[in-house]
């Protein structure tokens, strides 16, 4: 069920060391927070889990199995940007993850095949909201909309760890609120762990299971490059919530200061398409 | 108001527009009419008249030895030749552009190549094309490849590289092999940035055509160009350099009407980018 | 008046001592003595330098006598022919690929440069064996840089040509000489022609450029180190060597005295020679838009004899300067 | 792994980057070798020695007749016509792609012209071109500046389109009137452009120019190649294209170099638009 | 002392009415922040405020005088992103309103005139925190830095009014509230009026004077053309804030949940010329 192991893992780039002995377990259907001042190595670390680099020392397992050298449909990801593909449409690009796995040479689905994985597509793209906007490319989408659509993307080849890289940094805090609860949903429904880089502390707490933060334990000017940052805290966020039980992650009680200005009224506030 | 900030009115607008088409035109007819005053059969600049005749015989009126009506045959031919030429240097663009774009072994092997070969005057080294191709249709053709050809894949490996890394990663997190990940994320994104490709190397293109026309040919608007150039019929060159112009602005036309329409996706795409 | 004046010539045997006279100093020389200034400019281009000088930014050009005619003549320049310099005598070729007679040619593609001498040759090479240039061959027009390297090709099996283009095609295997110009003598005459009013206005030009061409005419037909000298220089600038420029001299019926040149001017072969040019122009539409006959461009020869429309004589034979270098006059 | 995800390494790199080179030497080799097999005086694919000879004769000896080494008397004046065009059209197209990019009149008069005018093949008015200017030097450096100059203003225009309007009305909230604007905002900022496209255009300039040289001329690398032509002498030619292309390559090189040291900021801003 | 009169605006583009019947009076040195939902015509508002756009009907005055129809010296502007110059430094980019201003033809200062304008821009570049980086490119800056920099550049011309759009929706949240500190700041230096559009209503009331939010009053899918937004809440913020009164406008006294999450220790966490 999705173990995943960091066992003294380094990184470095030439003479620079920007992780150093970051050891960690990451329980079946965790949902981690990563954050850390900005050129930390938070991206680095979630690189290093998607296989886009690999670690100068150490190793990382899931499941007890060192992870393939390659990015692979066992992890999905959402990026800050260029998540979604600019030439297929919101239909077609959920699609495309079904099409890649069972498509063949030629990486379509045709007949039955196709209608199933439409309805599958169709059914993760009403969860995200955008069952309205299934023909629409995604320049004519707003920023919250693209990003929802890199979820939903990402879901329907069930990676086992979905990683999310500042996924949410771009949007509009109103908008933010949405998609936060968003997430929670998916994970609470979706088989997998999640581990999200972020900059906003408040976003780590309002979503994760654990909050895990990097620093560089010495930062003099002249220690920069000889040290990298490891581990500074690693809190279990309390209440405790637990996949699947949505009724324990449910909104803070708190309203938050940033929460959108007229909240009510528009469900779909940044959605360009409505105003067209 | 700034001069940046003052727009003609649409009216203006057309009257600008026109203005130094108008200006052309004035200082050739001045041109052509003191000329014309001093040797009337003058041919470096001819009048109105010799015009009209020239494009009458060239367009309209079928040539006694042939039959053919010359215009259409050469256009015909010279378009036949160019198409099929810049068909295939886009076809084996996009093909060695994809590849070597995406696959770092094939890169390695071809980048160095295809930057030194995209330097080489073509038309100097046309005597070993000939041998290679010989004399007939084939060469026209292959100097318009091989003139254009580097260039497209040099564009396209640059428009791939442009591509979020992004993308290529979220691709194989669902699942994507080389192959469809070629066929699926890149050449769909590709195939709109080759028609800017294309329209850029149509200038080119058309250049290589004439090059290759004027050499050897027995029909086409180049040869018809150097042809008449023997006996100086500027009154047949300037209509088809008219006509070659017109053909390329339409053909430019064309290819941004195929963009839109093909890649509807595109434009926003790039406006957003 | 006019002072300066300027002389367009291209690469080829026979208009090669314009260059040398020109880098010695000979043409300087004889200006100087006139009290003008001539300007010698070379092109690689022969057609782009007829065209320069019918367009009027040339006072002087040198030329084949047919291209005179269906350039200049009939862009309305008036035209004289103030230097005969030779004659080609085998400088142009019809060559075939692998087969030796002339009537061989029936039926193939022949690789030449549309409308110039060489197309000229073909027509009257034909006459000679009863073919057409329409009913027998096919022409493709081929640009004379290329000749050779087009020779090279599979697919091209007969050409015609000229020096030194002959020299190097015959030099290949399977390469066979079925016609040359020697065997229509005089028809392809070399010239150094100038405008007619500027001739009329000048007459000084036309001595100028008279005395140039036969002083530099007894440098390089000297069999001393110094014609050698000018023999080599002038094969180098044409890209070949001694002995190859000395071959193409000797497919070129060279007039070096001007004596030799008035005697081929006064006699009939010029005017049978316009005759036929002028046919084969106006069968090939060249004299011009509308032309209604070979004879629409009058052409005079020494003593006033003209052939054709004496209303609109635009090309003229003189023996005038040549005649004044010969009884050394100039 | 995936054949996108495998990377040679440096040796490897190396080799694979010499491959087509050397196949094309191999090629070149077993052709030459083969013809000159059946015809030793072959001339169309010549053996090392004649390269060897040729190019002592060409670039070592000096010329009997005046002294000159032909290889760089060539070179030298070729440059200089080259440098010359594409200093003049560079300098134009600042210019006029300037106005036309700013000032809506501009614009509005000269725009369409100049798309139009960028699509004229400027061989085929050759002829006309020669009168205008005469033949001397200026006629090559015009040929390359009529052909180039377009293409430079019309890049030029679109490059000034792209830089954000935010920066314009910035600069007038700052005080700029439409002249400081254009020469402290947008000059600045369309120097490194200009060079991007002087880049693109090179290979167009070096073909005009060969062209024109090709036509009327005394010297040059293009006038070389044209003379030698006639005799097939590949042996010389060969040498040329391969100089000409390294000449290519250093100036595109050398305008590489001189955008980052003269516009260090470029590099970055590009990356981070 | 540069009142801002905004008489019965209309602004309607082809078929589409944006705005509809703006009235609004701007009372000396206000911090105004106008907030609403997307696409009602905030950006819209703060062109026609720059002369970027003219109104449709009705007219916009200062100080009792129409404003000029083009964009000038007396209003400055802050927009979200491209508001410096790339290809000047830092200090370039601060010295240009200078040189613009009093450079003539050539728009460069020389000389004295030149050390004085230098003088005041390391000045203006030290209260926003740059004066260490004088001689980077904006490039090299991180998001923060740009903006800042960017008001710094705007503030150097002296404009009566300065507009801001969404000048902080791109930063991230931690850096958010440096960049808020700042801007408080500044007004109370500077003798201006602030115009400032943004998404975040915290981000509006923490800053503002008074918050102005615009939107459709009839927001039925067919009239959405017909009807454009107008001003439909105009709140005065208490307690008053007053224009070079620091003491007012303190930090809000409770902690805000978006704010950083190592804000201590790292005061310049956004600077990645700290970590070259
Ligand atoms: N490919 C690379 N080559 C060299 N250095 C790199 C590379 N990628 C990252 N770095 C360096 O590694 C350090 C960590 O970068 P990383 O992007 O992981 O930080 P981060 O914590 O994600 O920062 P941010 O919050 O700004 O996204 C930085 O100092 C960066 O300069
Ligand atoms: N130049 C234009 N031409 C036509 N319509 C425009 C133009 N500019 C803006 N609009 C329209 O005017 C409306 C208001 O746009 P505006 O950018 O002012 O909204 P906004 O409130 O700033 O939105 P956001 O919060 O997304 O920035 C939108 O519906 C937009 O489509
Ligand atoms: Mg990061
Ligand atoms: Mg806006």
């Amino acid at each position: 069920m999705t173990q995943i192991s960091v066992r003294n893992v380094w990184k470095e780039y030439g003479e620079q060391v920007v992780l150093e002995q970051i050891n960690l377990e990451i329980a079946p259907r965790s949902f981690v927070a990563l954050v850390g001042p900005s050129g930390c190595g938070k991206t680095t670390f979630l690189r290093m889990l998607l296989s886009q680099e690999t670690p100068t020392k150490g190793e990382i397992l899931i499941d007890g199995i060192p992870i393939s050298p390659e990015p692979g449909p066992d992890r999905g990801v959402v990026f800050q940007r260029y998540s979604v593909f600019p030439h297929l449409t919101v239909l077609g690009n959920v699609l495309l993850g079904a099409e890649l796995k069972g498509g063949g040479v030629l990486g379509r689905l045709f007949g039955t095949a196709r209608r199933q994985a439409k309805e599958e597509a169709v059914k993760l793209l009403d969860a995200v909201g955008l069952s309205h906007a299934l023909e629409k490319y995604p320049a004519q989408l707003s920023g919250g909309m693209q990003q929802r659509l890199a979820l939903a993307q990402a879901l329907i080849a069930k990676p086992k760890v979905l990683l999310l890289d500042e996924p949410f940094g771009a949007l509009d805090p109103g908008i933010r609120g949405d998609v936060h609860k968003l997430m929670r949903q998916l994970w609470h429904e979706h088989p997998m762990s999640v581990v999200m880089v972020t900059h906003d502390l408040s976003e780590a707490f309002h979503l994760a299971t654990r909050v895990i933060a990097f620093d560089r334990r010495r930062n003099l000017p002249e220690e920069r490059l000889r040290y990298g940052a490891s581990i500074t805290n690693d809190i279990e966020v309390w209440p405790r919530r637990v996949a699947g039980n949505p009724d324990f992650g449910k909104e803070p009680t708190l309203p938050r200061r940033d929460d959108p200005a007229q909240a009510d009224g528009h469900p779909d506030r940044d959605d360009p398409a409505d105003a067209a | 108001m700034r001069l940046i900030n003052r727009r003609p009115d649409r009216t203006s607008w057309m009257l600008l527009a026109a203005l130094p088409f108008l200006l052309v035109l004035i200082a050739y007819a001045l041109g052509s009419a003191v000329r014309l005053a001093e040797n009337p059969s003058d041919k470096l600049l001819p009048g109105l008249t010799s015009f009209v005749d020239a494009i009458d015989r060239m367009a309209f009126t079928p040539d006694k030895r042939t039959g053919d009506i010359l215009l259409w045959l050469d256009t015909a031919t010279s378009l036949a030749r160019l198409v099929a030429g810049i068909a295939i240097a886009a076809a084996g663009g996009l093909l060695v552009g994809l590849a070597a774009g995406l696959l770092p072994y094939v890169r390695a092997t071809l980048a160095p190549f295809v930057t030194v070969a995209s330097m080489v005057p073509p038309l100097a080294v046309l005597p070993i094309l000939f041998i290679v191709v010989g004399l007939g249709e084939a060469s026209k053709i292959t100097l318009i490849v091989v003139g254009v050809l580097p260039c497209l894949i040099r564009d396209l490996m640059l428009k791939i590289d442009d591509l979020p890394r992004q993308q290529l990663i979220k691709a194989q997190t669902l699942g994507a092999n080389s192959w469809t990940l070629a066929i699926r994320v890149v050449l769909p994104q590709i195939l709109p940035r080759l028609i800017d490709s294309i329209r850029l190397n149509l200038g080119p293109a058309w250049l290589f055509l004439i090059s290759a026309e004027a050499i050897a040919s027995e029909a086409g608007l180049g040869y018809r160009i150097f042809l008449v150039r023997r006996y100086l019929a500027m009154d047949v060159i300037l209509p088809y350099v008219a006509w070659i112009t017109l053909l390329c602005f339409l053909m430019d036309l064309g290819l941004r009407v195929l963009q839109r329409r093909a890649f509807p996706w595109f434009e926003d795409a790039r406006a957003s980018a | 008046p006019k002072k300066e004046f300027k002389l367009a010539w291209s690469i080829y045997v026979g208009w090669m001592p314009w260059q040398y006279a020109a880098d010695q100093g000979i043409v300087k020389k004889w200006a100087d003595k006139y009290g003008i200034k001539i300007e010698v400019v070379q092109f690689n281009d022969y057609v782009e330098s007829i065209n320069q000088y019918t367009a009027g930014a040339f006072d002087a050009v040198t030329v084949t006598n047919m291209d005179a005619l269906s350039i200049p003549a009939a862009g309305g320049v008036d035209t004289t022919a103030v230097i005969v310099g030779d004659f080609s005598n085998g400088n142009d070729a019809v060559i075939l690929k692998g087969k030796d007679k002339l009537s061989d040619i029936k039926g193939q593609k022949v690789n030449l440069v549309e409308f110039s001498v060489s197309h000229y040759l073909l027509t009257r090479a034909l006459e000679s064996v009863k073919m057409t240039e329409k009913d027998d061959v096919t022409v493709v027009s081929t640009s004379d840089a290329d000749m050779v390297a087009a020779w090279s090709t599979p697919d091209v099996t007969a050409v015609v040509t000229w020096n030194p283009l002959v020299a190097e095609i015959l030099a290949t295997p399977g390469a066979k000489k079925v016609f040359d110009s020697s065997q229509i003598p005089g028809e392809i005459i070399d010239l150094t022609v100038a405008n007619t009013d500027v001739l009329k206005d000048n007459p000084a030009f036309g001595k100028a450029l008279a005395g140039i061409w036969y002083e530099t005419m007894a440098l390089m037909s000297a069999d001393t180190p110094a014609g050698i000298a000018a023999r080599t220089a002038m094969g180098k600038a044409s890209g070949t060597d001694l002995a190859g420029y000395e071959a193409q001299l000797k497919a070129t019926r060279m007039f070096y005295k001007p004596a030799d040149a008035l005697a081929f001017v006064r006699g009939p072969e010029p005017k049978a020679t316009m005759q036929k040019v002028a046919g084969f122009l106006f069968d090939h539409g060249l004299l011009g838009n509308g032309a209604p006959s070979a004879e629409a461009i009058g052409i005079e020869f020494p003593g006033g004899v003209i052939y054709g429309n004496k209303a609109s004589v635009k090309f003229r034979f003189t023996d005038a300067y040549m005649a004044a270098a010969a009884d050394g006059k100039l």
